[in-house]
């Protein structure tokens, strides 16, 4: 609380590794953001990039970056930043040998070179318009001759950043202590206010909100809505609502992958199920707050989101008789899956049930489901993606209709528009293939995109904070009230 | 051996051990326990033989080779000269039947008297539903019970009426030989007679033969027309009963009658010159197996086996009598 | 005469069961001298063991005890309170148990459980204790008494696990022991040694004894006095000669000839037997309780029975007919 | 033999008859277990509730007043009756809208499915291992015993969970998982029945009749263990019926739509602490049931007690 | 006694084993690792690389052999999902587990056991009828539900004790007492059976005739011999609660054992599950082995053999 300027924070998941190229949670991504920089930021509310680590960058070619770095930032263990620490974390995290887990993030580098002290290239292994949105996100700095020391696992267990917040204690599992930085650099993310940021990792969001009553708590997130909204009304909590990058969607086995005869290789079946969703009550019952009904198989705010295609209102008769039309008067029967959400996927399938489309419900866990989407695919899921919070369209659309395993519709005209959306360098360009394959998509209801997720933020009166749409908790932006 | 070698013996044991391997404690090693150790027996049709001897030294053991309940481990069993390894244990089951010790657990508490009794009939797949009532009835009066008891449960019956529905269904196949374990020391005194006079009545009735396993030495010389005494898995005399009780050879013979207390004020409690230390059936005592209790021990009991002298319808197995020890059979 | 060890005078024991009162016991009457065998004789279940285990007070606490006298050594132990009465067990009045398998504690070793009346009861060292029990174990024919202290009840038979109760229940040189069944789960030979060692050590010790058991063979061979119980009463008490060479009693007549007598029974004979079964004694139980099984009832058996004594004196029964017999009925021959 | 029906010395005793037609008119063993069921108040309860579930379970449809499957985003966590909800959903409705009250009903199916087939399949296994094991003795017990101690050794809430993970909750799945995880109870107590059993004499007795082993252990032995048997099934029924609801707490257990009482809780334990009804109801039918199901069991133990009979 | 000891740790590794054998097996099942190791938004070439590095291709007896001579040496390999050795991993978590189990049996045995002996002692007392209820009530309690009433009683409502964390041993109340009323009824009511039965035994006869007072009857002759078979059960009790304990860790957000286990299946963390499951059942084998030795020393017919 304020009276021992510690903030005490819940997560509901446990970090594999605080070492943000070793994890792949949101969890991560808000450890990643205090603790560490990165080259470049990008104001979560204006979306414009500034300069943090590098003060300033262009690109030499389509396939050369060049940065002047920061003088006089040293990490929290006194290491100073320069060139050397640059080079070497992006060699490092760039070779596919070293593991990094979230290869996409990375894996469009291809190294990095110094020029002099404080200027360095980092070179590309093809045209990739993305870089300095995946600059300003998951790729940080690390302290080169601590990590060559101490690995990802020592970073995991000891931190060492130039973040606004320093690492004090690790215990896995449990928690972690953050500490304010005194020594921070003058970053666009502004200096941090609250001394100490105490993280317990609390699985059960009930256990949360007792800690929260009881005091022991400050902040939790990710609270579902319906809690939200009654913590809402009480005095004692601020409850903030902001949107986030995650889309859910339904993916139709249109490729047949799972048998010829598979219903929804049938246009007509997939507009039946788009339209026998209500997808404005699903978002004003379950997930209310800044939540949005999607058309589009992206998230509005990513760059070549093109909004202006096919969508399908709820109208079950229309759905009946477009399933009477495809030959299936009396419906059919289908197992249905999802890995999340049960409640929303519970509530979709039972849109289904009632059109005639029999679901045999299956919840797997994320492993289980994706593998058996790589090996045969499934006729028809509920599936999330949160494109990393990037801000680019290719975060989603590259990751699920180029063929892929993940791919259920293997449109190979999609396939191709999409290869030039993704590579080319004119934004104009991009943005008019994108829209191409989008519009197809929507068009043969390869999917059916539902809605856009809200993340709940709630905290005592005491604290003063406003969350931003990304996702990410920050705790630099965080005071007392 | 008998008068007569017309007929073979009805039951005949020719040189019968078994052998258990017994494991001490949860996980000790397993060591042989001669639970019967090379006996041989015959039974005439109409015999009654007894057979006496201490708690574990192995008369329940013999009971079950002859209902071939167990396999001997070595010897053979010959039912009217043949040998029972070649007959159908159901086939034996005709000729051969047990009566029990307990008459509390020897009725399944859950089957009527009925089917108690008519199970032997159904199993062997004789008459119908109401043929097999029939000889249920007829039995039942034959043992002295009223045939009402039939759709009565064991739980229902004292002692003695158990006792005689156990015999009943050991009767209704009509068997030959009858092996009674014990078939009254859990009864009181007067029911016991009950059940002896029973006994007796249906011996002489249906000419059955009798192996009548007791402690009770008196109920034995009552009841038994030759009696086999048993020490640690062997038959150590064997004798009519007259000449057994009249003059007994064995020294353990001698201590077993010696302690019979017959309801006579007067004699006080006899010395029986048994040594109090019994020995363990698994490490047998060397030579004589009876040598440490004897009171007439001999140098030679305590290294070598004695072997067994016949004389007449009287054999024994005790140094005593050997031919080497020089001493006339009295 | 001297004051009787033990003096009991209708003694009465009620069980209450779901049924109704089990009226288990029903003015028992006798006296023992010091030094006496008494032997009580009877079917199962005919209050044999209820007695004594009235007598030390060790019934459940559901059985309700009455009696008119009951007094030991000059304590009356109706009013004797709890503390009294664990005084006295162990000490002056000890008990032998009829299964030696199971009257051991298997917890303890034979030389702690020898010793602990004798540690509860008199102010000896364990030294002092332990030479008792070693003498008390040789008394009783125990070999190596030494080595056997340190022994546990499972590795003893159960002839050898009988004389540990016994030598226990010496310990303290009682004056009253009694034993319950103290031989029918053993060994006829083994019987023999036990009753004899029984017999020889009260003698001895000038012990009184309460032998229980329902072998008629072994009260004659015991018993300086005879009861003999059915069904909660005692029928017929006298000397074991008496009894044996004269019973009254028509149930003491018809066990006598229930039993085989080797040398007297004839071989192969039908022996006499009593029909019938005990009656149950729940509920309100008048008149003779023999009478169901009684060749010699009559309708007055179901009034009030009185309590004879035969014509040579020392010798009482409970019958309606003076002598035991109906009128007129000649003895068969 | 027929024809000299002879009369004994014994029964010429024509005065002593009556006594013995008193005691054998004396209540039959069945007579006996009527009478203290009927004083057994446990047992008694448990019967009346289990009961009742029963009929709830079978009649379901009947009984209940709406699908539960049928959804009402627009009606979702209406409170029951008696905290100010209409008689429409008089139990209210879950987070879906669904009616509360039939998702109750049909959940007394799902609850007393799963916990009777995983008993009936636990209660084939353990019992065919228990009583080989104590029938045969020697070889076939050590390996039966070894089953189950490696059986009782794997901890099963872990070892269910995995297994659920991997082939997914369907309600088959669980009723197998169950079922091939608690046969153990069974095992042990029907190998220490049967060797108690076993070695009565009136098992020496059927074999030395020459019945074949199958008859000696089919209707010597079975009737007489059958009564613990009936214990032990009352018990793991239990026993499956709280660990499905431990599953699906965990999320692991039967999936969605699946009105289980032990997903009813998982779910509503998200408002636990806003609308304490959405738990109370579920996990208050589940502790009655489950309680029911071990009253009943602790009542036929009680009354088929080896001490009660005889 | 020595020759019991020995057989009987025969018997446990036999059945260790086995189990270890069974638990592998069953979990290289579970979906495929690779996936599961590459993490939510991997791509097909992350996962093809990852099933090469980690050699989930080869037969999986080949795999099975390697993790058991491994896991002989304390190796478990290293968890998929933290990267860490699993040992240590493991290490650090199952002192809160040990900590609950511990405190968990201690309160089941420290409540049930002198329930049961004065049950014993006085059936069908009031003091009897109230174990009985206690012990009925305990039999049909969800535990998760007890513990979530428990937070909200406790927690919410009293605010006396914290509803989670593992600091001070206040923490640690909630957990304990769900966990123990879990292993409570067994317990209680083996002691009151086992006493009942002692207590009614020929062996306490003969010390009441001896003049032995009742605490010296009840607590030197009859609990000694009642106990023994309830130390049999508190092992397998503890055994059990430990495998158990998950969903008490996961309401009370105690970061032991049991919560990592069930976190560690749903990320598909097979070498820790495997590492876990062979853990449990080492504890279980463990407990019940110590707890025949125990019994043995306590009860002279098998230690004097
Ligand atoms: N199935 C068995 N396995 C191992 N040992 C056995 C078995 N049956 C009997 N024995 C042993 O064989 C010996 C003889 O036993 P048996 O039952 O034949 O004696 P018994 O003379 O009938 O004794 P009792 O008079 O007590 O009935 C005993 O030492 C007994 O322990
Ligand atoms: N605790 C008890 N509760 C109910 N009935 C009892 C109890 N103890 C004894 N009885 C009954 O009291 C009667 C007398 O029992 P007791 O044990 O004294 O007989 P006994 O003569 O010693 O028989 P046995 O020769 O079998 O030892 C029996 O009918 C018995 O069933
Ligand atoms: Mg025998
Ligand atoms: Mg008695």
């Amino acid at each position: 609380g304020k009276s021992d300027d510690t903030l005490n924070v819940a997560f509901t998941k446990e970090l594999e590794n605080v070492d943000s190229y070793f994890n792949s949670s949101r969890e991560g991504v808000v450890m990643q953001r205090a603790v560490w920089d990165g080259l470049v930021y990008r104001d979560p509310v204006t979306n414009e990039y500034k300069g943090n680590l590098a003060t300033s960058w262009e690109w030499i070619d389509d396939l050369t970056l060049e940065f002047k770095l920061r003088e006089g930032v040293k990490f929290h263990n006194g290491e100073e930043f320069d060139a050397d620490d640059v080079v070497y974390t992006v060699n490092y995290v760039a070779d596919e040998k070293n593991g990094a887990k979230t290869q996409r993030n990375v894996n469009w580098m291809k190294s990095a070179e110094k020029v002099d002290k404080y200027t360095v290239r980092i070179s590309l292994k093809k045209p990739f318009p993305a870089a300095i949105e995946f600059l300003s996100g998951p790729v940080s700095m690390y302290p080169n001759e601590y990590y060559a020391e101490a690995g990802p696992t020592g970073m995991g267990l000891k931190p060492v950043g130039t973040g606004p917040y320093k690492v004090t204690e690790v215990e896995p599992g449990k928690h972690f202590v953050l500490e304010k930085y005194e020594g921070y650099h003058d970053s666009p993310k502004g200096q941090p206010e609250i001394g100490k940021i105490d993280i317990r990792t609390i699985p059960d969001v009930n256990t949360q909100m007792a800690e929260l009553f009881s005091g022991s708590l400050d902040l939790i997130w990710q609270v579902p809505a319906d809690q939200a909204g009654k913590l809402a009304t009480m005095d004692q909590f601020t409850v903030a609502n902001e949107s986030t990058m995650r889309i859910g969607y339904l993916t139709l086995d249109a490729a047949g992958r799972t048998g010829e005869k598979n219903p929804f290789t049938d246009v007509r079946v997939r507009r039946a199920v788009a339209h026998a969703v209500n997808r404005e009550a699903l978002v004003a019952a379950l997930l209310k707050g800044k939540s949005k009904v999607i058309s589009t198989a992206c998230f509005p705010s990513q760059f070549g989101c093109f909004q202006d295609v096919a969508s399908y209102d709820y109208d079950p008769e229309k759905a009946k008789a477009l399933l009477a039309e495809a030959g299936y008067p009396d419906g059919f029967e289908t197992d249905f899956y999802a890995y999340r959400d049960r409640e929303y996927a519970e509530a979709i399938s039972s849109f289904l049930n009632a059109v005639g489309i029999k679901t045999n419900f299956h919840m797997l866990q994320y492993s289980a489901l994706r593998e058996l989407r790589m090996k045969g695919g499934t006729p028809v899921s509920f599936q999330t993606w949160g494109s990393y919070s990037i801000n680019d369209a290719s975060a989603i659309t590259s990751q699920f209709f180029k063929f892929g395993s993940l791919d259920d519709s293997r449109d190979e005209e999609v396939r191709d528009w999409l290869d030039v959306a993704d590579s080319a360098t004119d934004p104009e360009k991009r943005k008019e293939y994108y829209a191409k394959a989008l519009t197809k998509i929507a068009d043969q209801a390869y999917w059916v995109p539902m809605f856009s997720y809200n993340t709940n933020y709630v905290f005592t009166n005491e604290v003063s904070y406003t969350p931003t749409p990304d996702e990410v908790l920050r705790f630099v932006d965080m005071s007392w009230n | 051996m008998s008068e007569g070698n017309a007929s073979p013996p009805v039951l005949e044991l020719r040189n019968v051990s078994k052998t258990y391997q017994i494991k001490q404690g949860m996980f000790g090693e397993r060591k042989p326990l001669k639970a019967v150790n090379d006996v041989s027996l015959s039974l005439q049709r109409g015999d009654v033989l007894g057979l006496v001897g201490e708690s574990g030294c192995g008369k329940s053991t013999l009971a079950k080779i002859l209902l071939g309940l167990e396999a001997p481990t070595s010897g053979e069993v010959l039912v009217d000269g043949e040998p029972i390894g070649a007959q159908n244990r159901r086939l034996l089951a005709r000729r051969i039947q047990p009566i029990f010790q307990d008459p509390y657990s020897s009725l399944n508490p859950r089957k009527s008297i009925r089917d108690i009794i008519s199970l032997p009939l159904r199993v062997h797949g004789i008459g119908d539903s109401a043929s097999q009532d029939k000889a249920v009835r007829e039995i039942l009066d034959v043992v002295g019970l009223p045939s009402r008891v039939m759709n009565s449960y064991p739980s229902q019956m004292s002692g003695g009426q158990r006792q005689r529905v156990a015999i009943a269904r050991a009767l209704i196949m009509k068997p030959e030989v009858v092996v009674c374990d014990e078939p009254t020391s859990a009864l009181d005194v007067s029911v016991q007679s009950q059940i002896l006079n029973l006994l007796g009545e249906l011996r002489r009735e249906f000419g059955l033969t009798y192996l009548f396993i007791s402690h009770n030495l008196a109920v034995v010389e009552h009841l038994a027309t030759r009696v086999a005494v048993m020490y640690l898995g062997r038959i150590v005399e064997e004798a009519p009963v007259g000449a057994l009780f009249d003059e007994p050879r064995h020294p353990y013979t001698e201590a077993l009658l010696a302690s019979v207390l017959t309801p006579e004020p007067d004699l006080g409690v006899p010395d029986t010159h048994l040594g109090a230390t019994y020995p363990n059936p698994i490490e047998p005592p060397t030579g004589c197996h009876f040598h440490p209790r004897c009171a007439r021990v001999m140098e030679r009991c305590k290294g070598v086996a004695p072997q067994i002298t016949c004389d007449g319808e009287h054999s024994v197995e005790c140094h005593l009598y050997g031919r080497e020890s020089g001493q006339a059979v009295a | 005469m001297s004051e009787p060890v033990l003096s009991v005078r209708n003694l009465r024991l009620d069980i209450p069961t779901g049924a109704g009162t089990l009226h288990a016991v029903r003015g028992i009457d006798f006296d023992l001298e010091r030094g006496e065998t008494l032997c009580i004789v009877g079917e199962s279940g005919s209050g044999k063991s209820l007695t004594s285990l009235a007598i030390m007070d060790l019934l459940s606490k559901r059985i309700e005890r009455k009696a008119d006298k009951l007094v030991f050594d000059g304590t009356d132990l109706t009013k004797a309170g709890a503390k009294k009465m664990r005084a006295l067990r162990g000490d002056r009045m000890a008990m032998i148990f009829q299964e030696p398998m199971t009257s051991l504690n298997p917890a303890y070793t034979i030389g702690d459980q020898l010793m602990e009346a004798l540690l509860l009861h008199r102010k000896v060292g364990k030294a002092e204790a332990r030479r008792r029990a070693v003498e008390l174990l040789e008394k009783v024919g125990i070999t190596g008494a030494e080595r056997r202290l340190s022994q546990y009840p499972h590795q003893l038979s159960g002839g050898l696990r009988q004389r540990v109760m016994i030598a226990m229940a010496l310990m303290c040189e009682p004056e009253l022991i009694i034993a319950d069944e103290p031989t029918t789960a053993l060994d006829v030979t083994i019987q023999a040694q036990i009753l004899r060692l029984l017999v020889d050590l009260t003698r001895e010790m000038n012990v009184a004894m309460i032998l229980i058991t329902h072998d008629l063979g072994v009260v004659a061979r015991v018993a300086d006095k005879v009861a003999v119980m059915y069904a909660g009463e005692l029928v017929e008490t006298g000397t074991a000669k008496k009894v044996f060479d004269a019973p009254m009693h028509p149930y003491t007549r018809g066990l006598l000839r229930c039993i085989p007598v080797p040398g007297k029974t004839e071989r192969g004979s039908e022996l006499g037997s009593i029909p019938g079964i005990v009656p149950s004694l729940v509920g309100k139980v008048s008149g003779c309780v023999f009478r169901t099984r009684c060749e010699e009832a009559t309708e007055a058996c179901r009034g009030e029975i009185p309590y004879r004594e035969s014509a040579e004196g020392r010798h009482n029964f409970r019958c309606v007919h003076e002598t035991g017999r109906r009128a007129g009925v000649e003895e068969p021959a | 033999m027929p024809g000299s029906i002879r009369v004994f010395g014994w029964l010429e005793m024509a005065r002593t008859a009556d006594t013995l037609l008193e005691d054998i008119q004396g209540p039959t063993p069945g007579q006996m277990l009527r009478k203290r069921i009927f004083g057994h108040q446990g047992l008694l309860f448990g019967v009346a509730v289990l009961g009742l579930l029963l009929l709830v379970a079978i009649f379901a449809p009947l009984l209940a007043p709406h699908d539960p499957y049928a959804q009402d985003l627009l009606a979702r966590m209406q409170p029951p009756v008696f905290l100010g909800g209409s008689w429409e959903h008089p139990l209210g409705t879950d987070h879906l809208g669904r009616d509360y009250l039939s998702r109750l009903i049909y959940g007394a199916r799902i609850s007393l499915l799963i916990g009777g087939f995983a008993a009936l399949i636990s209660g084939l296994i353990g019992t065919a291992m228990g009583v080989a094991a104590g029938y045969f003795g020697g070889r076939v017990d050590m390996a039966v015993t070894f089953l189950i101690n490696v059986r009782l050794a794997m901890p099963v809430v872990l070892v269910a969970l995995a297994i659920v993970a991997v082939f997914g909750g369907s309600l088959q799945v669980v009723i197998l998982v169950l079922g091939f995880l608690l046969w153990d109870r069974f095992a042990v107590v029907m190998r220490s029945s049967t060797l108690q059993v076993r070695s009565r004499e009136y098992v020496t007795a059927a074999q030395a009749i020459g019945c074949s082993t199958s008859r000696v252990i089919l209707s010597e032995i079975m009737p007489n263990i059958v009564n613990n048997l009936i214990v032990v099934v009352t018990l793991e029924m239990a026993h499956a019926i709280l660990l499905e609801a431990a599953l699906s707490f965990l999320g692991l257990g039967v999936q969605p739509p699946t009105p289980s009482w032990g997903l009813m809780v998982s779910e509503g334990k998200q408002m636990m602490l806003f609308e304490p009804w959405l738990v109370a109801i579920p996990g208050i039918t589940l502790f009655v049931l489950v309680l029911a199901i071990n009253l009943l069991g602790d009542g036929l133990r009680d009354v088929t007690a080896p001490e009660n009979r005889s | 006694m020595l020759n019991f000891i020995l057989k009987r740790l025969g018997l446990a590794v036999l059945v260790a084993l086995t189990v270890s054998a069974i638990s592998f097996s069953l979990l290289f099942m579970a979906g495929d690792p690779a996936a599961a190791l590459a993490g939510e938004q991997a791509t097909d070439v992350d996962i093809e690389a990852i099933r090469r590095l980690y050699g989930f291709d080869r037969p999986m007896i080949v795999q099975y052999w390697e993790w058991l001579s491994r896991a002989l040496q304390g190796d478990f390999g290293e968890s998929y999902y933290f990267r860490l050795p699993v040992s240590d991993l493991i290490m650090e978590r199952l002192s809160i587990t040990m900590t609950l189990g511990v405190c968990g049996i201690s309160f089941a045995l420290l409540t049930a056991v002198p329930l049961g002996v004065v049950a014993a002692i006085r059936p069908n007392s009031l003091i009897d009828r109230f174990a009985l209820f206690l012990s009925v009530m305990g039999q049909a309690m969800p535990s998760f539900w007890f513990g979530l009433m428990m937070i909200v009683v406790f927690s919410i409502q009293l605010n006396w004790l914290p509803p989670s964390g593992t600091k001070t041993w206040v923490h640690f109340i909630m957990p304990t007492i769900v966990l123990g009323y879990y292993a409570m009824p067994a317990i209680m009511r083996l002691t009151r059976a086992g006493m009942l039965d002692v207590l009614g035994s020929d062996y306490i006869r003969t010390a009441r005739a001896k003049g032995a007072g009742e605490g010296r009857v009840l607590f030197k002759h009859a609990l000694r011999n009642a106990i023994i078979p309830v130390v049999s059960l508190a092992a397998v009790q503890m055994g059990f609660m430990l495998g158990g304990s998950i969903v008490v860790e996961s309401i009370f957000a105690l970061h032991g054992a049991g919560y990592l286990a069930w976190e560690s299946i749903g990320r598909n963390d097979l070498p820790t599950v495997q590492a876990l499951i062979l853990i449990f059942s080492m504890f279980y084998i463990v407990f019940t082995f110590l707890s025949d030795v125990l019994n043995a020393w306590l009860d002279p017919r098998i230690r004097v053999a």
